[in-house]
């Protein structure tokens, strides 16, 4: 397959920026997932999804809003009712799933381009999230594995925990550039490092 | 009661200023009037100061649940423009100008009518034609409207950034020169000391309660301060219609209550001097003879009855300004405030004869409300006084939405928080 | 103002579109009375207290939540997913076979305004 | 009151000096210091001039009550004005100048009004500048030619107007108790909340925190206040589940216990740290927030209450215990009430020269007696100050006997030289959180001050907020807040008595009657007669006083005045005080930065949205045009073309060859689910269930009220999957629209909708070129018209990556939208250019775009601009009558059915001048009085396919017009001339060309 052109442009910068005070508060990494699914279910079927997911990604969701899992190569979470993301390094991932979910059960959307996964990650990942989302970020809060629908003004975004300092956060593909600016001018302040 | 005039301020300063006498009586309710007006707001006061003066009707009370001009008219950015699209509003605003023109003289009060301009920016050609359209749609009905390239705004309006680098750059400006601003407290006070000169009674902390009636007929109001009959009973009271019309039987409105938030910065020496409006996005800017730079942008966006807003709005509105004035970022916000509006469904005012038989509604100013004081009270006083509408509010009416006869400013149709 | 969003938990307003009010009934597609369609398009009941409207969790799940909420303190009383809320619609389009099942569902995100 | 340094003491650090100017000449002071204090500790008393009579001034407070002393802080090459010298603190570099003073402080030229005192009082604006009736200055003129020279009297500091270089930032933070205030109160409950595990926040608007315990000389559990404090603050900074935020304004409290607070994060740096916001905004989500926000003191209203040199005495005393600037000279004080002796005693044991206390009572308890031994002097019971005089500076104050039961003075007056005067007038409680949360105040007799009323739950007051002005209850207080926050009972009440015996009830009394200006509130000039003024001209609600004198809206918002002004108005009714009213306090409790609020915001308001060709569009030098939050390109201009000559160039190019436009940001959605046809035949006029399955269809959307709302294609991928498109403006109303329909009307569709405008990039190929270039780069699938007819989808691939092609055409020639994923998108539009340039392609922008939908008569939001009806435009056609849809009981209303509505028309230029939009159309020219619009120019261009100058519009009875001869008529631009109007289909009416 011909590899997918990052939009970020010129405005990805690697190395390290910013106030540098004893290393980098948070790292910036364009993840570039191969496929990022949403499956939605009818209702009623939700569990049906869910048990597609362990089936097909081999990721164990519990029953609940938000749940998610997250392995170094693939992650999947709910983000709305019924809703789910299933992001993999793999290409093709929307194909399977077509042909695993009917109209019977759900709806399959491939969103591979739409996307744009960004992980942020580092001590400070909170702090630098919470100027964006009204969210809680605390691990308290906000666990490993947990997804989340939010937005930024104009940008959407849905995030999830994929570590104790690790958000991945998937935003629409036209803002990506934009947002990724934005996510690195707030990050000076506690220094950053790109990669 | 003597007149304001330069020599009287003079004279009284000789004797310790200790001669003035009130700005209106504090009237007690009688049993019965020709008019009642529920509300001693703006548009209140002026509809009985204009039924004394236009129509000699002088047996008058304006009730009033607060203290006068406690509403709306002393919550407003205090902008007055006659700059609109459509050929109903232009007349309609276009009267209210002209009455604005002589009002201080006509009320014997400054109301400090400042005919400082209103531009309101346009950010793409696109934006540009739209508000061409409007400034000649003005222009074809007699009004004043010009239009100003960006360079020209640069140097009308300092401070402004008309750079092509801005997020969304300023390509050009509809001004209109006659439009400004005016002392919203002074137009309240200037018009209840009008309408109290010619005889009407106003009666403050007097709060209806709910309307006589024989049969469909409404003859009059109850209030915390007794029963008061009327041969005609208006209703003006902007965000509280709902209420105020509930307690009539009237249980649904093409209305909804929105809030309305507005700011002002410290006083600082000069920094605008036009009133300036930010085309994208939602912002409007002017500078208080006090040195106050007061603001405003949209609704809350959420039904309310309560005079406070909440903090995303507040965000986006100072979001905005600093678009506009990069130099503003520095500068402070003193106060903020909410005001409740009546958001009609096309975004257009009522002022018509009804619902009910002796009684007249004055409503769904949206937040147009102060600039239209005076064609408000006018038109209203008109129609109460001769049982139909003048030819500047006929189109106002109440049925308009079911027959499909739109007044449609900003094309949103039924949704009161865009409009 | 914090609306709980009965799928993400509690949210801050800024996520949130307002909707209008929930008081009102949608004719049925099919009906032909001119003066319930007006109705339902133009008059507003327009609560000083407790009302019903409806809001979109824009800036998260999207769902729309049927909320009281009082239009004189801002309080909110309740929060429901519209769709299971027993929302008042008409009956013109309603599927026999889906009865009265209730269940999340929802849209997704646009995001430009 | 000037000042001097003390020898010991205070919490700045003397081993720090720091130099900073104020009006140019050179000071130093201590790290630690305010402006004030540092000036004071240097012997400076005059720091400013009031709003109207331009009075000299000095510094009243020590804290953000400061109604005097503003100052312009000189800062990175810009000016920022009305900054509370007691708020600033100061570092090396720092400069800063007095303000509202004309040539300078020491001589101002405005203190001339001072002798038109009596002409400018409350109100005289509204009685006066009306002016002539007639002439040049009749109307408003008159009026707006003083008003002219009153705006540049007016205003406090200087604005200028160089963009502000610094950056601001927001921060949403999540907390079980926010504890506002960290004095005594304040960090009891913070330690109390901490202790039983809840997350807490402590925001202080101070440099330092610890409130009153960084001055008093009280003790707590048996350390000295600043001791406890300080040991205090160790213990909750060295804890997890705390966050101390000095230096933070909590200014707003917003529904939901949301929050907002003002950081001032590098406000005291000479240099801010690379990425450092100069202020954050804090946006706090609070379960419980306790309100330690203590109390201001009020001083008394007398006259030549202003002078420099007079101050309140909570303040001095601060100044001694917090800085070690003790008032220089001979001090006085006076007083209603007890608390000003422990400030003299305090300053007296700190070195300074206590020279008399007066106190308007009669009578004072045995412990303020006890406290005026240490203060050592005899106070002088039952008199008042009734003048003060001095220059720029106190020189001697004036006294004499006082009655407070009827507020007399009488007998010998006697003259005291001091320079310093402190005051007190009791204290108000900073309510104003509470109040902004909805809180009513009560007034309370015995304190005489407004209080709030019971906690409602979601706030818990502490201390002196609620009227507890001793420190042991404020501490016994806090600590019960911090419990009760976390939800644990408390049990005890709280023990209230002074430490020291002493009578913290403050006589009522306000004002001392006597012959001279007596000031209410000293920033905006109103004063005690001001008052009574408006009194007797009806403005006696405490809105109307406040609206008719300004009392109290000046940038210390009244802090010091409100009180006393609601007292004076109450007297003068004959009425108690809360009769008058009380104020709703509003956001912010402090004036806010604005840029703080715009946040990362300022300086981009909106992100930008970009297609995945945009790069490539920048490279070919195209000209981006906002289109909404997208760029677009306009056109792709030639070196010397203008803006015609490059759109007219491209639109040719498309009618002649071929032409390539990028399409991404039409707004795309997936509707997917069994039921997805049935939905769409509900949302669309026209039919979509009869469509076929790689087959398209043009679909128009009502809004319920049965007006035109959107149009766009909408492709049938499969049996259950449709790609809808959106015009680009209106792809997110649609998306809300369909959501809102299946979410709230119609549940019970098997229905998903997913916005997928990001998911694919769009190349309209279009022109006679178009297939056969297609032809040359497609694989996988033919493209003729066989195997893609019109209105057909193909999948194929180009360049090796997978496309979806639909046969469609908004420009009239025969077209194709191919699609692919957006990552791929560029790759596919270099392989299209590559294929047409042999064959004449070129890139075209929205100008030729609208060129060629325009000839073609095509609408867009121009047209379907909110107001128009389906009729209007013409697409009667579209809607169904064997279905009901969205909006089709309401689009045949009366006012939408009538045939003399604005419609849809084409116009074409006669005099072969461009035509503009925004025009209006008349049957007869005017230009000196325009009028009898019959419509408007809704949109331009200069056709290539037809050589004139064209355009649609919307013109009164449509097409009953066709072939008849207007005007254009365009005052706002000079631009008149003769149209003919004609059906908007302008080129190609029967569409050949697309289905060729």
């Amino acid at each position: 397959m011909v590899e997918q052109l990052s939009p970020l442009g010129d405005a990805w910068k690697p190395g390290a920026h910013g106030r540098m005070l004893g290393g980098a508060g948070v790292t910036l990494v364009e993840t570039r997932p191969g496929s990022i699914v949403q499956l939605a279910a009818w209702r009623g079927e939700e569990k049906t999804i869910i048990d597609t997911i362990r089936d097909v990604s081999g990721l164990a969701l519990a029953d609940g809003a938000g749940a998610g899992v997250a392995e170094a190569s693939r992650a999947a979470f709910g983000f709305a009712p019924g809703k789910f993301l299933v992001v993999d390094q793999a290409e093709g991932l929307g194909a399977t799933y077509r042909a695993a979910i009917t109209t019977d059960h759900g709806a399959v959307t491939d969103l591979s381009h739409g996307r744009t996964a960004i992980r942020l990650s580092g001590q400070r990942a909170e702090w630098v999230l919470a100027k964006f989302f009204a969210l809680d970020f605390s691990l308290a809060a906000f666990p490993v594995g947990l997804g989340v629908s939010t937005a930024h003004h104009d940008v959407f975004a849905q995030i999830q925990r994929t570590g104790a300092d690790q958000f991945d956060l998937y935003v629409f593909r036209s803002f990506a550039r934009a947002f990724w600016t934005s996510l690195c001018h707030a990050s000076e302040e506690v220094g950053y490092e790109v990669r | 009661m003597a007149e304001y005039s330069a020599f009287a301020l003079l004279k009284n300063a000789l004797s310790g200023n200790t001669d003035w006498k009130p700005a209106w009586r504090k009237a007690a309710p009688k049993p019965s009037y020709d008019v009642i007006i529920v509300g001693g707001g703006g548009h209140g006061l002026s509809t009985a100061y204009y039924l004394a003066k236009e129509h000699g009707i002088t047996n008058v009370a304006v009730l009033e649940k607060g203290y006068l001009g406690s509403g709306n008219v002393g919550r407003n950015t205090t902008i007055v423009r006659s700059n609109y699209l459509l050929p109903d509003s232009i007349r309609f605003y276009e009267h209210s100008m002209k009455l604005w023109e002589n009002l201080s003289h006509d009320l014997n009060y400054n109301v400090m009518f400042s005919q400082r301009g209103v531009l309101n920016l346009a950010h793409t050609p696109a934006q540009a034609d739209d508000y061409i359209r409007r400034g000649n749609a003005m222009r074809h009905q007699g009004g004043d409207a010009e239009w100003l390239s960006a360079a020209e705004i640069g140097r009308r309006v300092p401070g402004l950034d008309v750079s092509a680098k801005a997020r969304f750059p300023v390509v050009g400006g509809l001004l209109q020169p006659r439009a400004g601003t005016a002392r919203h407290d002074a137009v309240a006070w200037g018009y209840a000391r009008g309408a109290d000169r010619r005889g009407v009674d106003l009666i403050e902390h007097c709060e209806v309660t709910g309307f006589l009636r024989e049969g469909d007929r409404i003859v009059g109001v109850v209030t915390n301060r007794g029963e008061i009959r009327a041969r005609k009973v208006g209703v003006a009271v902007a965000g509280s219609t709902g209420r105020v019309m509930k307690l009539a039987g009237i249980d649904k409105l093409p209305i909804e209550s929105h809030v309305l938030q507005a700011f002002v910065s410290e006083s600082i020496k000069p920094f605008v001097d036009s009133v300036v409006t930010f085309g994208a996005g939602h912002l409007y800017m002017s500078q208080s003879d006090k040195g106050g730079l007061v603001f405003g942008g949209g609704l809350d966006e959420y039904n309310t009855y309560a005079q406070r807003g909440n903090l995303p709005l507040v965000e986006e509105v100072m979001s905005e300004i600093c678009a506009m004035f990069p130099a503003i970022g520095r500068l402070r916000l003193l106060r903020s405030w909410g005001g409740v509006m009546d958001m009609s469904m096309d975004g257009s005012p009522i002022i018509t004869k009804g619902p009910l038989p002796g009684m007249y509604l004055n409503s769904g100013w949206c937040y147009g409300g102060f600039k239209a004081t005076p064609a408000s009270g006018w038109a209203f006083a008109w129609t109460i006084a001769r049982d139909e509408p003048h030819a500047i509010n006929a189109a106002y009416t109440l049925d308009r939405f079911n027959r499909g006869v739109l007044i449609d400013e900003k094309g949103q149709g039924s949704t009161p928080k865009l409009h | 103002m914090i609306i709980t969003c009965p799928y993400c938990g509690p949210r801050d307003l800024v996520e949130f579109s307002y909707q209008g009010d929930g008081n009102r009934t949608r004719p049925d597609p099919a009906s032909t009375d001119q003066a319930t369609w007006n109705d339902y398009v133009y008059d507003r009941i327009n609560t000083a207290g407790d009302h019903r409207e409806i809001w979109q969790h824009a800036g998260g799940c999207r769902v729309h939540l049927t909320v009281v909420r009082s239009t004189l303190t801002h309080e909110i009383r309740s929060v429901a997913l519209t769709r299971d809320a027993g929302h008042r619609r008409s009956g013109g389009h309603r599927r026999a076979e889906a009865g009265d099942s209730t269940g999340p569902v929802s849209g997704s995100a646009e995001a430009q305004p | 009151m000037s000042g001097r340094r003390s020898e010991t003491g205070g919490l700045i650090d003397r081993s720090r000096t720091v130099r900073f100017t104020f009006d140019g000449a050179l000071y130093t002071g201590f790290a630690g210091d305010t402006l004030a204090s540092a000036l004071l500790a240097n012997g400076v008393s005059l720091f400013g001039r009031s709003f109207k009579y331009h009075r000299p001034r000095g510094v009243l407070t020590a804290g953000v009550d400061e109604p005097n002393a503003l100052v312009t802080v000189l800062k990175g090459g810009v000016r920022e004005p009305n900054i509370p010298a007691t708020m600033l603190e100061i570092h090396d570099g720092l400069s800063a100048v007095s303000q509202n003073r004309f040539p300078s402080l020491a001589f101002d030229l405005g203190a001339v009004n001072q002798l038109g005192g009596k002409l400018i009082s409350a109100g005289f604006y509204y009685k006066t500048f009306m002016g002539p009736v007639i002439g040049p200055l009749k109307g408003t003129r008159f009026w707006m030619l003083c008003e002219h020279f009153i705006r540049r009297a007016a205003g406090l500091g200087k604005p200028d107007f160089a963009p502000d270089p610094w950056r601001y930032e927001r921060m949403n933070a999540f907390c079980d108790v926010l504890v506002v205030g960290s004095g005594p109160a304040g960090l009891a409950a913070a330690k109390a909340a901490a202790d039983r595990g809840a997350r807490v926040i402590v925001a202080d608007l101070d440099q330092r925190m610890g409130g009153s315990a960084k001055w008093t000389d009280d003790t707590i559990e048996g350390m000295s206040a600043a001791d406890w404090a300080a040991s205090a603050l160790k213990d909750l900074t060295g804890r997890q589940n705390v966050t101390l935020l000095p230096r933070t304004t909590v200014w707003g409290y917003y529904d939901g216990n949301t929050v907002a607070a003002l950081e001032r994060v590098t406000d005291h740096k000479a240099v801010a740290g690379k990425g450092e916001p100069r202020h954050r905004h804090w946006v706090i989500r609070a379960g419980t927030v306790v309100l330690a926000t203590g109390a201001f003191e009020r001083p008394l209203v007398f006259p030549g209450n202003d002078r420099p040199g007079v101050m309140l005495a909570g303040a001095a005393a601060r100044y001694a215990g917090e800085f070690g600037v003790l008032p220089s000279g001979r001090v006085a004080v006076f007083a209603n009430n007890d608390g000003a002796y422990r400030a003299a005693a305090a300053l007296k044991e700190a070195g300074a020269d206590i020279a008399a206390i007066i106190d308007v009572r009669s009578d004072i308890s045995a412990g303020a007696r006890a406290l005026a031994g240490r203060a050592g002097v005899e106070p002088m019971l039952g008199r008042a100050v009734v003048g003060t005089a001095g220059g720029k500076a106190l020189s001697s104050i004036r006294i004499q006997s006082y009655d407070a039961a009827t507020g007399a003075v009488s007998g010998e007056v006697r003259t005291l030289d001091v320079e310093s005067l402190l005051v007190s007038g009791g204290w108000s409680p900073a309510i104003h959180l509470a109040s902004q949360a909805g809180a009513k105040a009560i007034w309370d007799d015995e304190l005489q001050a407004f209080l709030p009323p019971e906690s409602p739950g979601s706030w818990i007051g502490a201390g002196a907020f609620t009227g507890t002005f001793t420190t042991g209850g404020a501490v016994a207080e806090g600590q019960a807040a911090g419990i009760a926050a976390t939800g644990g009972e408390v049990a005890t009440a709280v023990d209230d008595t002074a430490e020291d015996d002493i009578d913290l009830r403050p006589a009522p009394v306000f004002e001392i009657r006597a012959d001279g200006k007596a000031f209410v509130d000293l920033q905006l000039d109103v004063t005690a007669e001001d008052v009574r003024l408006a009194h007797r001209e009806g403005f006696v609600s405490v809105e109307h006083l406040k609206r008719y004198t300004t009392l109290g809206m000046g940038t210390d918002q009244g802090r010091t005045s409100n009180v006393p002004g609601l007292a004076i108005m109450a007297e003068a009714q004959g009425a108690p005080i809360p009769e008058v009213g009380t104020t709703r306090f509003r956001p912010p409790f402090a004036p806010v930065s604005i840029g703080a609020l715009a946040a990362e915001r300022f300086g981009e308001l909106k992100p930008e949205r970009l297609t995945p060709m945009h790069d490539w569009h920048v490279e070919q030098g195209a000209v981006m045009y906002a289109a909404g939050l997208w760029l677009r390109p306009q056109i792709y201009g030639q070196p010397g073309e203008t803006v015609e000559q490059a759109y007219v160039r491209e639109a040719k190019a498309v009618r002649e060859a071929a032409g390539l436009v990028d399409v991404s940001t039409l707004g795309k959605i997936m509707v997917q689910g069994p039921d997805a046809a049935a939905f769409l035949d509900r949302v669309y006029t026209n039919v979509f269930s009869t469509l076929p399955v790689n087959k398209a269809r043009y679909g128009l959307m009502l809004r319920e009220d049965g007006l035109a709302f959107d149009d766009g294609t909408t492709w049938r991928l499969s049996e259950t999957d449709f790609l809808m498109t959106t015009t680009t403006a209106n792809a997110g109303k649609v998306m809300q629209y369909l959501e809102y329909f299946l979410d709230v009307v119609w549940p019970d569709l098997k229905v998903h909708v997913t916005s997928v405008t990001d998911e694919w990039a769009g190349a309209a190929i279009g022109g006679p070129k178009a297939r056969d270039i297609l032809a040359a780069c497609v694989t996988g699938t033919a493209v003729d018209n066989a195997a893609l007819p019109f209105m057909g989808i193909v999948h194929g691939e180009i360049a090796g990556v997978p496309v979806m092609i639909c046969r469609l055409s908004f420009s009239g020639e025969m077209a194709y939208e191919v699609y692919s994923g957006a990552g791929h998108g560029q790759p596919v539009w270099d392989a299209l250019l590559a294929a047409g340039k042999p064959l004449g392609l070129v890139p075209y922008g929205l100008e030729a775009l609208g060129t060629l939908r325009i000839e073609k008569g095509h609408v867009t939001g121009a047209e379907i601009d909110g107001r128009t009806t389906a009729r209007d435009l013409h697409l009667d056609w579209m809607l169904s009558k064997k279905k009901p849809f969205v909006g089709s009981m309401m689009m045949d209303r009366e006012g939408l059915a009538d045939e003399d509505r604005i419609k849809l028309v084409g116009v074409i230029s006669l005099d072969n001048r461009p035509l503009n939009g925004g025009a209006h159309i008349v049957e007869e020219l005017d230009r000196d009085n325009p009028r009898d619009s019959i419509g408007h120019i809704t949109a331009v261009c200069y056709s290539p396919a037809l050589g004139k100058y064209i355009g649609l519009a919307l013109v009164k009875g449509g097409k009953k017009r066709h072939g008849a001869r207007a005007y254009t008529s365009d005052p706002l631009r000079n631009r008149f001339g003769p149209v003919e109007i004609v059906s908007h289909h302008m080129f190609d009416p029967e569409g050949k060309r697309m289905h060729g």
